[in-house]
């Protein structure tokens, strides 16, 4: 399985004829590319337009080959999974339950064996495998809504700020295993506010802003680059290297 | 009383129960795992029992053969009403909650369109036929044979639609649907397809069991809201959702109202079920077996 | 939430209805007067079931309970008893076995409730009965003195006013306020201070006494009541249609509908009756898919224009 | 500790098996800032659900006013002077943003006296920053206008006790920022006492004057923040290398 | 020829009540009226023929629907006579109002004492009571030596009233009662109770049921071999249904209410076929035949005094009527002359057994294994 190579050209989208996005492209290469911006920029809805759970125009190829608009799981079928903004966990379903029905086009076997594995990253996860997935507290359940989105088998996994509600070593644990599973061959798209913590793991990364890429390039350069810093990590990081 | 008395009645009980188990199933598919509480659900049944009873006495085919047949008729029939109500009420509720509040309103609606529609066809009259009545006598007890035969396809359903639900994802699929649809896409399930398709299985298993009925009891167009009530007390005895529970509860049921008939009287039945559901809704809404 | 409207125009409206159906008996022929009186009967009905179960969305289907629970207080009573006393008992039975259910009941929502009130209204049926056959052996009973039909008329005429202007009342009150926090969500309005359960027993109470001084009004008019007839859960189902496809949040909706529901269930029913109860079905799906607020908000619709939602997502399926 | 605006005694909850609160033993003085920190699941939010009586806790004691609260209403606690939002907020959908605040003007808020700052629900509006929004339905509002409008439901209680549970979940280091400068505010000139749960804990530290960590439902520890980020067992549970960053 | 007779009722045609009242009660409406227009019309006193029109509603099987209905025929229609709803029930809610507006009403699906005791003098029941119809059934029991039986009955109005009645006859004979067990309406299943009945072994089984559970019981006593001597069950018996849910063969022997068939007179002979030829089903044999006779007696009644309500009823109080299922003579509200009957299936015909003086065929004393 060779990762994916996620090219997007011409995007727009928004709500009821309320466009946010306008004439977006982008590029996802195989590694970990991060998605920067300020509250109601757009992260979010490009990133559902992407994965067809709304309305879009313009083209979104992966690996050439156009995926079809607002049909979610015909992307899923393609190897796409989206951890969304809200979670959407099943909540009256155990987490095991939740973890299972994330493999819901995969074996049996498949399953059992992916579980194992999420198990592994989330340890806590295992321990909790028949609480209902509603009880658990913020942060457990932004956990089991990663692992959820990695029992597919993505070949390009989405995150919509994926440490949200995360506690900081929670945050660190997170995105370590996200820059694993871009190394293990996933192509990895991920919307984040934790900037400092982002770019650090991140191999490329995107700025957006009203709907728009107002900058782009690796994440070192994002970084450095004096603009990133002032907008997102706050004066005192702009003075304190 | 004699043991062999004894056996007798737990027997008729244990018979009657599988009975009251099979009047379940499709509103557990539906209430339970889709959260469409169908008031419908004995009206569909009733059609089911029209079906079979006009294929039988006009055109002669066998009630057995019907039982297939009312399970397809309406399971095609359960995938329009679907398309025609449910995909929309789905698509613009709220929340969860909300869309029971109106499932249930347009289940109402349903069974008044139902229930009307087979009185104008079929008239008010009182029908019904013979089938397999004769009795079959089981070391030394006697039970009709249409009611053996009842029994006994109602325990291969549940126990094949325990036994789809345990080893598909079927079942989980559908509940994860209802709680979050977009979660469900997310995970790459066909929303579009399952919930019509889980909708008109439960329709189909309705329309089975009312086929099954007519041999055994007379049928009209007023016939359905008990067996609704009926099936509403088993999920709940059982859990909704709960296969495996609403068979058990089924059997139970069943149990319980011979033996209650037999020391008391039947009178007291009505009372018996329903201070039991409402018991059971009070003390362990989420039914008897669950742990 | 409280509406802005003005309880002034409201108050109005309903004089101004109240007196006119107050001139019916004197102008209209007898049928005209039995057909009023039925609006009239659904509209009190509804319009007070609306007043708890329409904030609140307990969906309650225990209406026909406390019917029958007024029709047997009056059987009991009249002949002993003067009418309004025994329309009064109606509603205190009624509102007691509300309070107590309720007490019971409350702390479950959504289907849930509406079935275990459901089961509730058939536990009742079946006790009065078997009551009844084990005390007084027999289960129906005669009512021999009865009052004018004028004075059922009338009784029921102030039964409905008392219904809607209660609504109004309720509406423009904290009470209504704490309803419709507790129809909005439960937990939080109790965090903002509400004390809900209190709130609930007393709205379930409020709408049930009403249904039991109906059902101890009608009573007289079938000379004979029995549990199977009085109990019938369909004056509850129907209850809660008019109700919904009237709009169970609003305030003139159920009103608006029992007395479409009863012009159209006298004209279809003559001719089609089969065809009348399926029309009744397809114009509640009809509406509960299309017009979920209820015929009241196709006319509000047009006037109160809604701020524009750009949050309208949702979805279940 | 006389003078206690809130004290917890031993509280303890438990789900199932699951001690999700252990034996906490806390207090809260009038016009105190704290912040509540833990890693996930250590039992911030049901701490707060338990000192509000959205959930009674399994055993131990909780004292307002000198009054055993324990297993009482939520409504009781309201009526006390106890406010909280929720980690999810939980808006009146349908209703407007005013009439939102409205609802608690009218039932909590009715029963207290009215802060100077707050008299109606235009002035609390307008302190959260939502004098636009007044009458939007809730439900068309973003999330963390939704934080906000919670907020200003809970003021509208007029309480002495303000519980914020992750009020500035998913908004950048400025806007973090400046959520942490309205709670000042609203400490400083209303004389609330304040418990703020948030992992943004660089922000967080740096303007609460007591923080208390949980770890397992167990307190771990509770002191001003240079003593806690000190701590080595708080570090190794909770901060990991954080505030080395920051320090560096 | 003058404007038509307008005749008013309401009637459920939906709703649980349809079941009796479309067999038992509606046909006969429509098939008088279709009969009489064909002959020309109804004969009105003075020898004018005039059409009869049939002004009818649903009562949706409601009280309130019902009783609506009638206020309007007698209120505003001002109809010229009207004919009685279905039920007990609904004749309770009508009879006062017929009274009160002087409307007489002879009514087909009355049954009870209490309504007879009510003295309104414009209601007629047309039924024979309960003391009457559990009479004869003793006084079959007593006279084929019948030494103890088993009763079921229902919990409503019809089923109490016979109970009691049945329990007031059988006190005055040597019968023992081994067992009475009363059941709801709607009951789905009864073998329990038939199970134990059969272990007692009666010799006659007493069912005081409606149609479904007649079938009910029918079948499930069919089901456990549960085979006394009689075999009685009430309401439903009388169907055609009955003889093709249980068959011709399994009905043989079944006892129940019944007492008229196509032999009691000509009169019944040619309604019978008339009926079967205009609705493809039969009548029923007890029910039916009194609607019938109400039908004929309100006829005569018309082509002797006129359309005068108060001269009709007092016609009908005071004549000896001559109708297909006998002699019919009210004192007060109540048909005190028609006897209490009971009513065999023998081979495919619903056979007055009891008493010998109406008897249309000889009492099998042994119903044969089902
Ligand atoms: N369901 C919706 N209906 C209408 N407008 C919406 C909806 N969701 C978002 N918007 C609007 O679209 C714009 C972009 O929102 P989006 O959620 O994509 O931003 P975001 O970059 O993800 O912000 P955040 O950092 O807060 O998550 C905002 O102006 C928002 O108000
Ligand atoms: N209703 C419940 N049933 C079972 N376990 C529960 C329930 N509610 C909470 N828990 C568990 O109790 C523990 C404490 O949860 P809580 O929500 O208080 O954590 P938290 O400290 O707020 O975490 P976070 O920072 O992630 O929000 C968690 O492990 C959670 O899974
Ligand atoms: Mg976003
Ligand atoms: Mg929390």
């Amino acid at each position: 399985m060779s990762p994916a190579h996620l090219r997007v050209q011409g995007l727009a989208a928004g709500y009821g004829g309320f466009l946010v996005l306008r004439d977006l492209s982008l590029e996802a290469a195989p590694g970990l590319t991060v998605i920067l911006g300020p509250n109601g920029a757009g992260k979010t809805t490009l990133l559902k337009a992407l994965a067809g759970l709304i309305a879009r125009t313009g083209d979104v190829l992966l690996d050439g080959e156009p995926l079809p608009p607002l049909n979610a799981s015909a992307a899923v079928r393609r190897g796409l999974s989206l951890v969304p903004e809200g979670r959407q966990l099943f909540a009256q379903m155990t987490v095991s339950e939740n973890l299972e029905l994330g493999g819901w086009l995969s074996t049996k076997a498949e399953r059992t064996e992916r579980l194992q594995q999420a198990f592994a990253d989330f340890p806590k996860l295992r321990e909790r495998a028949q609480q209902l997935a509603g009880t658990m507290s913020g942060g457990e359940q932004q956990m089991v809504a990663v692992a959820r989105a990695m029992m597919s088998a993505p070949r390009l996994l989405l995150l919509d700020e994926p440490s949200l509600g995360l506690a900081p070593r929670m945050v660190d644990e997170l995105l370590a295993i996200a820059r694993r599973i871009a190394d293990a061959g996933t192509t990895v798209l991920m919307v984040e506010q934790n900037v400092r913590k982002a770019l650090a793991v991140a191999d490329r990364g995107y700025v957006l802003e009203r709907g728009a890429l107002v900058a782009s390039g690796p994440a070192a350069e994002l970084a450095r680059s004096s603009a990133v810093r002032e907008a997102y990590l706050g004066p005192q990081a702009a003075a304190n290297p | 009383m004699p043991l062999f008395s004894w056996l007798e009645l737990i027997a008729s009980g244990l018979i009657t129960g599988g009975i009251y188990a099979l009047v379940a199933l499709g509103l557990n598919l539906q209430y339970g795992l889709m959260r469409i509480l169908n008031i419908a659900h004995g009206e569909f049944l009733m059609l089911g029992a029209y079906l079979t009873w006009m294929a039988s006495t006009t055109l002669g085919v066998s009630p057995l053969a019907m039982v297939p047949v009312s399970f397809l008729v309406m399971m095609a029939l359960g995938i329009v009403i679907h398309r025609l109500c449910f995909r929309r009420l789905a698509a613009t509720s709220p929340n969860l909650d909300v869309f029971e509040a109106r499932g249930l309103m347009v289940a109402f609606g349903l069974m008044f369109v139902v229930q009307n529609f087979a009185s104008w066809v079929w008239g008010g009259d009182l029908r019904g036929y013979d089938y397999l009545a004769a009795p079959v006598s089981i070391g030394g007890a006697q039970f009709a044979g249409n009611k053996l035969l009842v029994f006994g396809l109602a325990l291969l359903f549940s126990g094949a639609l325990i036994v789809l639900l345990r080893i598909t994802l079927l079942g989980k699929g559908v509940r994860a649907l209802m709680q979050s649809p977009v979660g469900a896409q997310l995970v790459g399930i066909d929303t579009a397809r399952l919930h019509p398709l889980m909708f008109g299985v439960g329709l189909g298993l309705s329309g089975m069991a009312g086929a099954l009925l007519s041999m055994a009891y007379t049928i009209s167009p007023a016939m359905g809201e008990p067996y609704t009530v009926t099936a509403l007390i088993v999920i709940t005895l059982g859990g909704f959702g709960s296969m495996s529970g609403a068979l058990l509860g089924g059997l139970l049921l069943g149990v319980i109202e011979a033996l209650g008939m037999h020391f008391t009287n039947p009178s007291l039945k009505a009372l018996l079920s329903y201070t039991v559901f409402i018991a059971v809704l009070l003390l362990r809404p989420r039914g008897l077996f669950s742990k | 939430m409280r509406p802005p409207s003005l309880p002034r125009r409201d108050l109005l409206v309903l004089a101004v209805l109240g007196l006119a159906s107050l001139a019916v008996p004197f102008v209209a022929s007898e049928f005209l007067m039995s057909l009023a009186l039925s609006c009239l009967m659904y509209a009190a009905l509804s319009s007070s079931w609306a007043l708890f179960c329409g904030s609140t969305r307990y969906l309650s289907l225990a209406t026909s309970a406390f019917f029958g629970l007024g029709a047997y207080a009056s059987a009991l009573v009249l002949g002993q008893l003067p009418w309004l006393v025994a329309i009064g008992l109606g509603a205190l039975l009624a509102a007691a076995v509300a309070a107590v259910m309720g007490a019971a009941v409350l702390h479950l929502r959504g289907t849930y409730f509406a079935v275990l009130t459901f089961g509730m209204t058939e536990l009742i049926h079946h006790a009065v009965t078997y009551f009844e056959k084990q005390v007084t052996g027999t289960v129906g009973r005669v009512l021999t003195t009865v009052p004018e039909p004028n004075t059922v008329y009338f009784t029921m005429l102030g039964l409905a006013v008392a219904a809607v202007a209660v609504s109004i009342a309720v509406r423009r009150s904290r009470f209504g306020l704490a309803l419709a926090g507790i129809g909005a969500d439960e937990q939080r309005a109790q965090t903002l201070g509400v004390n809900t359960r209190r709130v609930k027993i007393v709205g379930f109470t409020l709408t049930a006494a009403f249904a039991g001084a109906v059902g101890a009004a009608m009573a007289v008019r079938w000379t004979y009541i029995d549990p199977v007839t009085v109990f019938n859960p369909f004056i509850g189902f129907q209850t809660v249609l008019i109700a919904l496809i009237g709009g169970a949040a609003t305030l003139w909706g159920p009103l608006i509908a029992a007395v479409v529901f009863s012009l159209l269930a006298e004209t279809l029913r003559l001719q089609l009756p089969q065809i009348y109860m399926m029309t009744l079905g397809v114009l509640l799906i009809l509406c509960v898919l299309y017009l979920p607020g209820g015929l009241a908000s196709l006319r509000w619709g047009m006037w109160k224009r809604r701020v524009p939602a750009p949050g309208e997502e949702g979805g279940h399926g | 500790m006389a003078d206690a605006l809130l004290q917890a005694r031993d509280l303890t909850v438990r789900f199932g098996g699951l001690t999700a609160v252990d034996a906490v033993n806390a207090s809260l003085r009038p016009g105190e800032l704290v912040g509540i920190i833990g890693p996930n699941g250590a039992g911030k939010t049901t701490f707060f659900n338990a000192i509000s009586g959205v959930i009674a806790p399994t055993s131990g004691a909780l004292l307002v006013d000198g009054q055993d609260l324990a297993g009482q209403g939520p409504h009781r606690y309201a009526a006390h002077g106890i406010a909280r939002t929720f980690q999810t907020p939980r808006v009146f959908a349908d209703m407007t943003a005013a009439a939102n605040i409205d609802f608690g003007l009218q039932f909590a808020g009715r029963l207290r006296p009215a802060p100077a700052l707050l008299p109606d629900a235009d002035a609390i509006l307008a302190l959260i920053g939502l004098s636009r929004q007044a009458l939007y339905p809730a439900a068309a509002i973003t999330p963390s206008q939704q934080r906000l409008l919670e907020i200003g439901m809970a003021l509208a209680t007029r309480p002495r006790i303000l519980l914020l549970d992750e009020v500035a979940a998913g908004l950048t280091e400025a806007e973090v920022e400046a959520m942490a400068r309205l709670i000042r505010r609203l400490r400083d000139e209303m004389g609330l006492a304040v418990v703020w749960i948030e992992h943004a804990v660089t922000t967080l530290l740096r303007h609460v004057e007591r923080v208390i960590v949980l770890h397992q439902g167990r307190k771990i520890a509770d002191g001003t923040p240079a003593e806690v980020v000190r701590n080595a067992e708080v570090v190794e549970a909770y901060l990991g290398d954080e505030m080395n960053e920051e320090t560096a | 020829q003058g404007a038509p007779v307008r005749i008013g009722y309401a009637i459920a045609r939906t709703g649980p009540w349809t079941g009796g009242a479309q067999v038992s009660q509606e046909p006969n409406y429509l098939l008088w009226t279709e009969q009489v227009n064909a002959a020309g019309g109804l004969s009105v006193k003075g020898g004018a023929r005039r059409r009869i029109e049939l002004i009818s509603s649903d009562d949706r099987s409601d009280m309130e629907t019902c009783v609506r209905s009638y206020e309007k025929l007698m209120g505003s229609d001002k109809v010229d006579l009207i004919l009685p709803p279905w039920g007990s029930n609904a004749n309770f809610g009508i009879a006062p109002l017929a009274n009160r507006h002087g409307y007489p009403m002879l009514a087909p699906t009355a049954l009870s004492r209490k309504l007879i005791d009510m003295n309104l003098p414009y209601f007629f029941s047309l039924l024979q009571q309960p003391d009457r119809m559990m009479g004869a059934l003793v006084d079959m029991l007593v006279a084929n030596n019948v030494k103890n039986v088993a009763i079921v009955y229902m919990d409503d109005l019809f089923g109490l009233e016979n109970f009691a009645a049945l329990n007031n006859a059988l006190k005055k004979t040597s019968i023992h009662v081994l067992e009475r067990k009363s059941y709801p309406l709607g009951v789905k299943d009864l073998s329990p109770v038939l199970r134990d009945m059969k272990a007692m072994n009666p010799d006659a089984f007493i069912g005081i049921t409606y149609p479904p559970d007649t079938i009910l019981a029918s079948k499930q006593s069919k089901e456990i071999g549960f085979n006394p001597k009689f075999f009685y069950a009430s309401v439903g018996t009388a169907f055609q249904l009955y003889k093709e849910v249980m068959t011709p063969a399994g009905a043989e022997g079944v006892t129940g209410m019944g007492s008229w068939n196509t032999k009691t007179s000509p009169g019944a002979k040619a309604y019978f076929e008339a009926h079967t030829k205009r609705f493809g089903k039969e009548p029923d044999r007890w029910a039916s035949g009194h609607c019938w006779a109400g039908l004929e007696i309100m006829q005569a009644a018309v082509a002797k005094v006129g359309l005068d309500r108060k001269a009709i009823r007092d016609y009908v109080a005071n004549t000896n009527h001559k109708t297909i299922v006998g002699d019919i003579k009210f004192t007060g509200s109540e048909n005190t002359s028609t006897p209490g009957t009971v009513s065999q299936w023998q081979k495919g015909e619903f056979e007055v057994v009891w008493p010998q003086s109406v008897a249309t065929a000889k009492l099998n004393p042994s119903k044969p294994a089902w």
